[in-house]
């Protein structure tokens, strides 16, 4: 066969470099394990050079990235683990198992840590409703995330879900994993300790997702059917086994070092174990447990069965992680050892069938900087003029259609199907801006958000991405947290193309500008390139998983109004901007415009104030403005509270579609008591923080006044339009 | 008071049930592993919910047929109280320790959310209750929807074995009430003797208002009441 | 000994409503397979056992279903035995 | 018009991993069934539907298996088809 290492998704200089590597040409086996291991996916080959603009470092980051997730720090000997990831591809061939898959990947990197997984948020994009395949393809993410993430007893609690034709042949579906852990129980994927034993426990082996390019070819052999690569299906009964089984091992001292397998199975979880201890592993593959009969090393070694960990096990006390996996009803054995030559040698019984230096495949792909260009279209969208657009006669009626639209209307729909109360740890569920989950045995708490805009990142990928982690911060302040640190899972098409490379490069431009203003850096995250089909690629959108600290459960906020009389405020101030924003995409189908302005230093100010305000129990209640404006911001605020609605006027100065409906940045709206509010208005004077009384809380009405346009109508029938949006969408 | 809290493999309402147990009501708990075969030291034994052996098959079908509930057998036949909590009611089910059997929610969803129920009739976990009162708890499950054949019904009427319905927040037992289609809104039933009790709602979650509500608390208190050898209110 | 294998078809019994066979049913419909009349949803176990003969493998699997594979307040069940390989 | 009662099996497909009977079978054993080799679990979907004559049927069923019924890339299906009352 010509040039096998194509089939797998090497290039010819990759192969070559290998060769170079090794010294001579690698087996079949060898060739697998670099195939997978230098993928974009495991390599970072696209994306390594750009991530290092990211900030990585802070006083409370004991981790940062390079581990299985990052770690930081939130006092009282507690540390909390926390990444996100893709499971894109899978879902869109079989929408259940692959959102449940993409669920038991992410908590096995939690579990990696030592750390108890508290916390799960669901990010996801799909084509619009109107479309059978995407209507299919949500509901069966949904209920995959609610079938595995249920079982598992993690409680669901956040998320976003939007919808868009950008996504109809590529949804996305990132799943963020929050774990909690002592300070001194965490624990690290390390081989350390020459001769000590490496165990795999957990499912047995089985051809599951072995790359099927590979299987093309006649080095396989023989027969045909029962030899492909199958799709993933998630147990997640075995996986809350190795959730116990994984937490009874942390505690015990025979455990040396703890690593999920993921992508890319036994070999990466065995190189990457010895690369960060600086030692060698050897394993026997006959010594793996097999599900199938006749698997050969090569389809051993590259097996992504799913609910699978690797166990680094001081030599002579195997017997202790026995009894555990024992006690739990799950498999476990001894797979091979330490060494201390940095070589990971692969053993079929007596016969050698891979010896390469683990670093060569962890460290030594090959790195890409591809030329970088601003794609014109997104270029004339953005100058697109919008100055011609006929303004709404009934702005009431654009109120309405904007609150049933699929991506404005509530998202119950979703999150009923999650469990978000397992655990009894949820003190703001989902609906909130961002969600709550307080830390046992302390007042302390943490607020948890995901955010991305892909119309923004598209429009202007710098702006979107620094917006992103700015709304993302935005909505964990207004629970009353202090943004701490970030996650990131980087969605982008196919980076080949300078237009998405630019897309890709400028996003982390901003996301890290946006981290170092903010003072949250970013401790782990994961990039999804080729979200491309037939030359059409994704907006680019970089999901930020948000992470704040509640210092004292009593300052957690809720966005509902509390009591009629209260004063309505807004921090930060309206500016002219409709671009690039929801309401231009229901009422006049446009992804266009210029995106709002982002004044780091401003969103910095508004956010510190809120948090000072909210922690000295002046506000009563917080939500800050994003998709939809400000109109559906205050709308929100009174569906929150059952017979509340609010009086505001928003003067005019400015058009009125961009008052309500546009997304100018840096808004909170906040309400208190009238004391109260003179407070807030008179810190926020002195912070140099704009920030006006736009209006009060009433009873049973909205109503909204910008000079003569008004939006008027009473709550509850709004309400039933926003409850029900997804519901007739998907009807 | 003692309490077991039964620990099937993939329960994971366990830790919130002994949480609401020793740490809020402030009562002696101990998990105990479903090989267990002797719970006679404790007055009262919970089953907490989860998804016991991944609910593969049916819910709570392989759990019923697990040592322990040998045990809740005997330990039920002798007067204990048992309390089933969503899995652990369909555990029951399937144990044969209660009446009827659970089906898929009508909306073929997993639904998590608050409910009301009504009480019912008096039993030791509504002993401090009144019949009629109105409870807000949350459910959470895809398996809730209780059947049983037409004259199973009258013969649990008859014998006043449904202890909640789902209603409405002023106690109506209406259609819209009714969170997964149950038959008759039952959301809690008990054996004749009235010491076995199964319900799809948790009370455990809802044991202290950080966590949106304390009307569980009721319930755990009624127990412990009962157990006290308290008068009713 | 021998290998058999067996099929235990788990269904609802009669009467009882069947919630899923009614929402394939419905979505069918809306795929436009409007001759379609009623749609009922079972399980359906296949079963590979060792034992002397047909008679006693099907009364294991009988017994099997009584105590676990079917719930009788819902669910009736078939079995069929064949031997492996013949 | 005639009736017919078609009966699609769906299966997972050889090597896709089987939780629930995997599960089942633990289950089974620990109950004292040593004897069971291997569980698989798999779908029984009973359609009551009308159609020209056996074929049509057979193929609308098909169709409907295609389309909805299984995944293809999970999943595979028989059908068998007998006419109503017949
Ligand atoms: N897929 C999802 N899973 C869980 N919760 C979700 C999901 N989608 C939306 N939500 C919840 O719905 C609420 C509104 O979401 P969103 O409009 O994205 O909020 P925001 O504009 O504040 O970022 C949030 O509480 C969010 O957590
Ligand atoms: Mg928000």
């Amino acid at each position: 066969m010509k040039a096998p290492w194509r089939d797998m998704g090497l290039r010819d200089s990759e192969y070559e470099r290998i060769c170079e590597l090794l010294g001579r040409e690698p087996t079949w086996t060898e060739l697998g394990m670099f195939a997978v291991l230098w993928s974009e996916h495991c390599a970072y080959k696209h994306s390594r050079p750009v991530l290092k603009l990211f900030p990585t470092e802070g006083p409370r980051v004991l981790l940062g990235p390079g581990e299985n997730a990052g770690v930081v720090d939130i006092g009282e000997k507690v540390a909390v683990a926390f990444r996100i990831e893709s499971h894109n591809h899978p879902i869109f061939v079989e929408p259940y198992q692959g959102a449940a898959t993409g669920v038991g990947g992410i908590v096995r990197d939690i579990l990696a840590l030592g750390a108890r997984p508290v916390a799960l948020l669901d990010s996801l994009r799909f084509g619009p409703l109107s479309d059978d395949r995407s209507r299919y393809i949500f509901g069966g993410v949904v209920s995959g995330i609610s079938g595995y993430g249920n079982c598992l007893g993690i409680p669901t609690v956040g998320g976003e879900t939007f919808f868009h034709e950008a996504y109809r042949q590529n949804p996305l579906c990132n799943v963020m994993c929050v774990g909690l852990v002592p300070r001194d129980r965490i624990r690290r994927g390390v081989a350390a300790g020459v001769g000590n034993s490496v165990m795999l426990i957990g499912a047995p082996t089985g051809r599951d997702g072995i790359h099927g390019a590979t299987f093309a070819s006649e080095e396989l052999g023989e027969d045909s059917e029962s030899r492909r690569p199958s799709v993933q299906v998630g147990n997640p009964f075995l996986e809350k086994l190795l959730i116990e089984a994984c937490l009874e091992l942390t505690e015990a001292d025979a455990v040396v070092g703890i690593q999920d397998m993921g992508a890319a199975g036994i070999t990466s979880s065995c190189a990457e174990t010895a690369a960060r201890a600086g030692t060698g592993v050897e394993i026997d593959v006959e010594r793996v447990p097999l599900r199938e009969r006749g698997m050969t090393p090569y389809e051993i070694m590259l097996s992504e069965s799913q609910e699978r960990m690797l166990v680094i096990v001081k030599r002579g006390r195997e017997d202790e992680v026995r009894r555990i996996c024992d006690k739990w009803g799950i498999a476990c054995a001894v797979i091979g050892r330490v060494t201390d030559d940095g070589i990971f040698r692969v053993r079929e019984g007596d016969q050698v069938v891979a010896e390469v230096p683990a670093r060569a495949l962890t460290a030594s792909a090959p790195v890409y900087e591809p030329p970088a260009e601003e794609m014109p279209e997104a270029i004339r969208a953005r100058e697109a003029d919008l100055s011609g657009l006929p303004r709404p006669e009934d702005y009431t009626a654009v109120l309405r259609r904007l609150l049933s639209s699929p991506n404005l209307a509530a998202k119950r729909w979703v999150w009923r199907q999650y469990d978000f109360q397992v655990r009894t740890s949820t003190v703001l569920a989902p609906g909130a801006d961002a969600a709550v989950i307080r830390v046992p045995s302390t007042r302390k708490a943490l607020a948890l958000a995901t955010d991305a805009n892909g119309r923004y990142c598209y429009l202007r990928p710098r702006r979107g991405g620094a917006i992103a982690v700015a709304e993302a911060a935005r909505n964990v302040v207004v629970v009353g947290a202090e943004p701490i640190a970030i996650t990131n899972c980087l969605n982008f098409g196919n980076p080949e193309r300078p237009g998405v490379m630019f897309q890709f490069r400028e996003c982390v431009r901003g996301m890290a500008e946006a981290c170092r203003a903010l003072g949250t850096p970013v401790t782990g995250g994961n990039v999804s390139f080729y979200n491309e089909t037939a030359g059409q690629n994704i907006f680019p959108t970089p999901t930020v998983g948000m992470l704040g600290l509640v210092e004292d459960l009593d300052h957690v906020t809720r966005p509902g109004f509390v009591s009629p009389g209260d004063w309505v405020i807004l921090l930060g101030r309206n500016t002219e901007e409709i671009g690039a924003s929801e309401y231009l995409k229901v009422v006049h189908a446009l992804d266009a415009g210029e995106v709002p302005a982002l004044d780091l230093e401003l969103e910095v100010r508004v956010q510190r104030l809120c948090l000072e305000v909210i922690r000295a129990g002046l506000v009563r209640s917080a939500h800050d403005v994003s998709d939809g404006g400000l109109a559906v911001t205050l709308a929100e605020c009174a569906f929150a509270s059952p017979g509340l609605g609010c009086r505001v006027s928003l003067g005019e100065e400015l058009p009125p579609e961009a008052l309500f409906f546009g997304e100018a940045q840096s808004r909170i709206v906040v309400t208190a008591s009238p004391e109260a509010a003179r407070e807030i208005l008179d810190l926020a004077r002195r912070r140099g923080v704009p920030a006006s009384l736009i209006g009060e809380v009433t009873e049973g009405e909205l109503s909204l006044s910008a000079g003569d346009a008004v939006i008027e109508a009473r709550v509850e029938e709004l309400r039933e339009l926003w409850e029900e949006g997804l519901s007739w969408a998907l009807s | 008071m003692r309490f077991a809290v039964v620990v099937f493999p993939g329960s994971n309402c366990d830790v919130d049930c002994y949480r609401a147990l020793a740490d809020v009501m402030g009562q002696e708990a101990d998990y105990v592993w479903h090989r267990e075969t002797d719970l006679s030291r404790y007055d009262c034994v919970v089953l907490p919910g989860g998804f016991s052996y991944g609910d593969y098959l049916r819910a709570g079908a392989i759990a019923g047929q697990s040592p322990v509930m040998e045990a809740v057998r005997k330990f039920a036949a002798r007067g204990g109280l048992v309390l089933g909590i969503c899995n652990g009611f369909q555990i029951l089910l399937e144990a044969g320790l209660l009446p009827g059997a659970m089906r898929r929610n009508e909306s073929l969803r997993f639904e998590c959310g608050d409910v009301y129920l009504r009480v019912e009739r008096e039993t030791p976990f509504t002993h401090s209750l009144g019949e009629g009162d109105v409870l807000r708890l949350p459910i959470a499950h895809a398996e809730g929807n209780y059947f049983i054949e037409p004259e199973g019904l009258e013969d649990l009427e008859a014998h006043d074995q449904i202890v909640f319905r789902y209603c409405d927040s002023r106690g109506r037992i209406t259609p819209a009430a009714n969170p997964n289609g149950s038959v008759a809104n039952v959301a809690g039933v008990c054996n004749r003797r009235g010491n076995v009790l199964g319900m799809m709602p948790h009370p455990e979650r809802y044991v202290e208002a950080v966590l949106g509500g304390e009307d569980g608390r009721l319930l755990f208190g009624s127990a412990i009441s009962f157990l006290r050898g308290e008068e009713r209110p | 000994m021998r290998i058999f294998r067996a099929q235990a078809y788990v269904t609802l019994k009669e009467g009882v409503l069947d919630p899923q066979g009614q929402t394939v049913q419905g979505a069918l419909r809306s795929l436009g397979y409007a001759e379609v009349d009623e749609v009922r949803i079972g399980k359906f176990i296949e079963i590979k056992l060792e034992a002397q003969d047909e008679t006693s493998a099907r009364r294991a699997v009988e017994e099997m279903c009584e105590r676990l594979l079917a719930n009788p307040v819902l669910e009736r069940y078939r079995v069929e035995i064949e031997e492996d390989g013949a």
